[in-house]
């Protein structure tokens, strides 16, 4: 393994060096190879890179979400990993990101795959979130993600009798701003607060809509080809919160205030004022937009998911790849942004939290 | 006193699984008893089941080889005690045959039933033929198993 | 094409060495217990075998409600109500089900745990959380 | 790379039915074991690593539920899900996430409760079009391809009953192993219950109930920490196309195993297997597995796996004594089976191997295999 010399310390930079994502849409009807092929085929052609460049792979994947044991089985050979190295370690896949950028760190590698998919029109997916629940005290009792959330929502309200609209009217933000085609359609506040109470107080209209997709993105520790703006990775953290809703604090996302800490330590970024131009964050409901901005002390002066977010659709389990992609496209696209938050979030109330820190390199 | 409780809970499942255009075409043609494959055009081998890429060239496979319904024996075994089977969530009672079967055509093997089920009439090399269900369905078990051609 | 495949498989949780003590306490004597940590003093419901507050694991068992304060609760159409409920004499809130509460209730209600007339040594020994009427406006 | 090494293992006694404790519980015993013999408090964890084969127990994301127990609450926290190198695999994240730079300690810990689920889950959830048409699950996929691999290397059934016998009498010396055999004989092996032909229940490894732990440490601390830390000389991971018909004569060609052992041993200045290892850890499912091993990595050629039982060369008083844990034939957590092998052989490095140590092991082979051919292989060394 050569021994390159990184400009802070002994650390090389990292670049995100090609990017591809496909959906979400409500029912994709081909098999996850399938989506998954096409993703990393971007994400290859982005990076103007063939497989026999990419030293190892990093997936995402959930074996009860597939209905398939081990199943990152079904996309080994669609992300080029017959005969190579596959980690399967994550449930989000900017968690799985983090930890290609961990391994490229120790100089196992120079070039690492990352690939998630989630198919959420293949099942019942919400009810198969309470297999994630405590057996014991939570699962008899039919918690899922959703009712966890509708419980964080209303420790957040609280008395506070204009949260509803506040959401509602955030959710509309979004929606609003979303591409064309995207899973969601545009939708005004009133509109959102009469559509049907899914978990009180959370509206559906409010609600992240799920469905089928597939990401993939190539980190490399050598510098992309000239002729676009680059991007780096400068600083990433990740942190697992208590699984009990009664042992947490609801009204703030501790875990993520955590693993932002990590990052900024891990990006060398002393201050808590370190400005962030663009956040992607991953919130799946408008209170949990707020508990971002809250642990990230984002402002005004931050662009915060431009494109809707997760409010414009998302697939389980890719969530957290598509909003670091959102963000290098970010930054790629808009000379006025430099640093960018991309956000990944796993687990009820928001119990695994992943930060990653981009940089634009002018 | 310190009994041990275990709590009990059903999982009650479904999932809709997508074939892909690949396994799509390869089921359809089972229902008429036809065999085919998938060749990479680099490493010229026809796999079964059929799929989108070729693991070891990652290229894409497009032509496709019709394979016969008999072949070779390349592993065998007898089961000699209960398993579930899958698809239909029953026990499947021993003794029964299984082998890998390499059928002409096909350069990988597809692992299936067969109808022998004492050890000492299988041995690899064998020739084998597929036993048909009457109405083929469009699934693997439309080949209900395989017979050893004596 | 679509295939649809099904499965429907049977499993069996060890509550464990706390777990076990906990439901069986519901079952036997309608009584709710937590555990209070020796090293910080906190406690926590369902009982532990490790503090969720300091991770110590010297815990003595101590028993906490039936009456408590609603800290948060959710009404879903077709899965009930829950609440997560700040049982008397517990640091940590305890989330159970809803019940004889059609509207919902609001934060800061009175509820008291309405024990199931026939109990098992399981979480479902507990029916849910009932609003207290005419206790603490 | 960064040096890193294991300064602790811990470990719970496995069993057929550990209903006495939970799930978090077991995690519990065994991280709590890892960081006191690595000489640490639970604050100084920076990261946890988990490795667990979810569907086994029925659970979806099980490092929400376990995470606390193995004083993850609060940390950075991951899972590895990869059939049976799940073990291995999580270890392989940790060494790297250590010599990232962003963790100086990590903690590994794998569990399976095989009791609290069922074993069919793992079968009746292969690929639906495919594997599920075909109840075989890994016994018959074993038994289809020792056919292969005894036709081609002259393997007999009297060999795989001795690496069966060798690793159930290893295991009566770990306090912690699952089936403990002191006497068992070849000829009981020879006549336990045919499961899958030529498999026979003795043949075949169990289903255990348990955890098993490691701590990662970087160079600094690991020097401070421990008196002989188990270094990490070198690890690397193959995985395989995704059926078994794929796979040549799978168990005869093994060429994940190959290539990873190549690679590893190039890296860690492994020349002659046999002679440079003073012990090896390998992750053998079922007897016949053990012997095709043996020729995939080396110790022996093509066709004198069988000689090398015989002779006694892998034996605990041989040249290179193989799987004095008993390995996984006498215990098998899957989640845990590959964090065991790895934590065995750095026991081994410590000199904490107890009743089962090897006398001055200096370099240690550890592989894990998983699924149809997926493969990791590991070399630890008494020097960085």
């Amino acid at each position: 393994m050569s021994e390159l010399k990184a400009p802070n310390g002994d650390r090389r930079p990292i670049f995100i060096v090609g990017v591809g994502e496909v959906g979400p849409v409500a029912e994709d009807p081909r098999s996850i190879p399938e989506m998954v092929l096409e993703a990393v085929g971007m994400a290859l052609a982005d990076a103007a890179m063939g497989h026999g460049e990419i030293d190892a792979v990093v997936t995402a994947s959930v074996d009860l979400f597939d209905g398939l044991t081990a199943s990152n089985i079904a996309v080994t050979e669609v992300v080029g990993a017959v005969m190579k190295s596959e980690t399967r370690i994550a449930a989000d896949g900017l968690a799985a990101a983090i930890h290609a950028a961990c391994e490229l760190r120790s100089e196992a590698y120079q070039t690492v795959l990352v690939a998630a998919h989630g198919k959420a029109s293949m099942s019942d997916y919400r009810s198969l979130t309470r297999w994630a629940m405590d057996p014991i005290h939570l699962q008899p009792l039919d918690v899922d993600f959703l009712i966890c959330a509708g419980l964080q929502a209303s420790a957040m309200a609280g008395a506070d009798g204009g949260a509803q609209r506040r959401w509602a009217q955030l959710a509309a933000r979004r929606r609003a701003s979303a591409v064309p085609g995207a899973l969601a359609a545009a939708i005004s506040a009133e509109a959102v607060l009469a559509s049907p109470v899914l978990a009180a107080p959370l509206h559906e209209g409010m609600c992240a809509p799920l469905g089928d997709g597939a990401a993939a993105v190539v980190l490399s520790v050598r510098p992309p080809a000239a002729g676009r703006r680059s991007v780096r990775l400068v600083g990433m953290g990740h942190d697992l919160e208590a699984h009990a809703m009664g042992d947490r604090d609801l009204t703030r996302w501790e875990g993520l205030g955590r693993a932002l800490r990590r990052a900024r330590a891990d990006a060398g970024i002393a201050s808590e004022e370190a400005i962030i131009d663009l956040a992607e964050p991953s919130c799946l409901y408008p209170h949990e937009e707020e508990l971002f901005r809250q642990a990230c002390a984002i402002g005004d002066e931050t662009a915060i998911s431009p494109g809707g977010g997760l409010f414009a659709g998302t697939a389980p389990v890719v969530a957290g790849l598509a909003r670091l992609i959102a963000a290098v496209r970010g930054l790629r696209g808009n000379a006025r942004y430099h640093q960018a938050l991309a956000h990944g979030t796993w687990g009820p109330a928001g119990q695994g939290q992943a930060v990653a820190l981009l940089e634009a390199a002018d | 006193m310190n009994e041990a409780i275990l709590v009990p809970i059903e999982m009650a499942a479904t999932w809709r699984y997508a074939s892909g255009a690949a396994m799509e075409r390869f089921c359809d043609g089972l229902r008429e008893r036809r065999i085919e494959a998938l060749r990479c055009g680099v490493c010229r081998r026809s796999y079964l089941p059929p799929r989108p890429i070729c693991g070891n060239c990652h290229a894409p496979l497009s032509e496709w080889v019709s394979v016969a319904d008999e072949g070779r024996l390349e592993a065998w075994t007898v089961l000699q005690v209960p398993m579930l089977d899958a698809r239909t969530g029953s026990i499947r009672e021993a003794p029964y045959g299984m082998g890998l079967i390499r059928l002409d055509g096909a350069d990988t093997t597809i692992n299936h039933y067969l109808a022998e089920s004492d050890p000492a009439r299988l041995a690899i090399g064998l020739r084998v033929r597929a036993v048909w269900r009457p109405e083929p369905r469009g699934a693997m078990d439309d080949i209900v198993h395989f017979e050893v051609l004596r | 094409m679509i295939l649809e495949g099904a499965i429907r498989i049977p499993f069996k949780y060890a509550a464990g060495r706390a777990g076990s003590r906990f439901l069986v306490a519901l079952r036997d004597g309608m009584r709710i217990v937590a555990s209070r940590c020796e090293t910080c003093a906190r406690v926590a419901v369902p009982l532990r075998t490790l503090c969720p507050a300091c991770g110590g694991d010297d815990l003595a068992e101590v028993e906490v409600g039936p009456g408590g304060s609603v800290i948060a609760w959710t009404q879903t159409p077709d899965a009930g109500s829950y609440a997560l409920v700040r049982l008397d004499g517990a640091d940590t809130a305890f989330l159970h089900r809803l019940v004889a509460a059609p509207a919902g209730c609001r934060i800061g209600q009175r509820v008291r745990v309405r024990f199931a007339s026939s109990r098992r040594a399981s979480i479902l020994d507990i029916d849910g959380f009932e609003p207290v009427t005419g206790e603490g406006r | 790379m960064r040096h890193v090494a294991i300064i602790g293992t811990g470990q719970t006694d496995y069993a057929s039915n550990r209903s006495d404790a939970s799930q978090p519980e077991l995690v519990r015993e065994a991280a709590k074991a890892a960081i006191a013999d690595a000489g640490l408090r639970p604050q100084q964890i920076d990261a946890v690593l988990i490795s667990n084969m979810e569907l086994f127990e029925g659970r979806a994301l099980p490092e929400l539920w376990l995470g606390e127990a193995a004083f993850a609450a609060g940390k950075p926290c991951l899972k590895v899900a990869t059939g049976g190198t799940s073990g291995t695999s999580a270890c392989i994240s940790g060494f790297h996430q250590v010599a990232s730079g962003l963790f100086d300690v990590v903690l590994v810990v794998g569990l399976e409760k095989h009791s609290e689920g069922q074993t069919q889950t793992g079968m009746a959830l292969t690929d639906p079009f495919w594997d599920r048409a075909v109840a075989a699950g890994a016994l018959g996929n074993f038994a289809l391809s020792i056919s292969q691999y005894m036709a081609e290397r002259g393997v007999t059934e009297r060999q795989a009953a001795m690496v069966a016998v060798k690793a159930r009498r290893n295991a009566a010396r770990n306090p912690h192993a699952h089936l403990k055999m002191p006497a068992l004989t070849v000829d009981e092996v020879l006549a336990s219950r045919p499961l899958a032909h030529p498999i026979r229940l003795l043949d075949m490894c169990p289903q255990s109930d348990g955890a098993c732990a490691i701590v990662i440490a970087a160079e600094k601390p690991a020097r401070r920490l421990c008196p002989r830390p188990a270094w990490v000389k070198a690890s690397a991971t193959r995985h395989e196309q995704p059926y078994i018909g794929d796979i040549d004569r799978r168990l005869v060609t093994m060429r994940t195993l190959r290539d990873a052992a190549r690679g590893v041993y190039e890296r860690a200045g492994i020349r002659d297997p046999l002679h440079d290892f003073d012990v090896a850890e390998i992750y053998e499912p079922v007897s016949y597995a053990e012997l095709a091993w043996y020729e995939a990595l080396g110790f022996c050629r093509e066709g004198e796996a069988g000689r090398l039982i015989e002779d006694g060369v892998t034996a605990m008083d041989g040249e290179l004594p193989v799987n004095p844990s008993g390995g996984v034939l006498s215990s098998n957590p899957v989640g845990a089976s590959g964090v065991i092998r790895v934590a065995e052989a750095a026991l081994q490095i410590h000199g904490r191997g107890g009743e089962r140590q090897v006398e001055g092991v200096r370099t240690a082979l550890v592989t894990g295999y998983g699924v149809y051919a997926w493969a990791d292989v590991v070399v630890l060394g008494a020097q960085p």
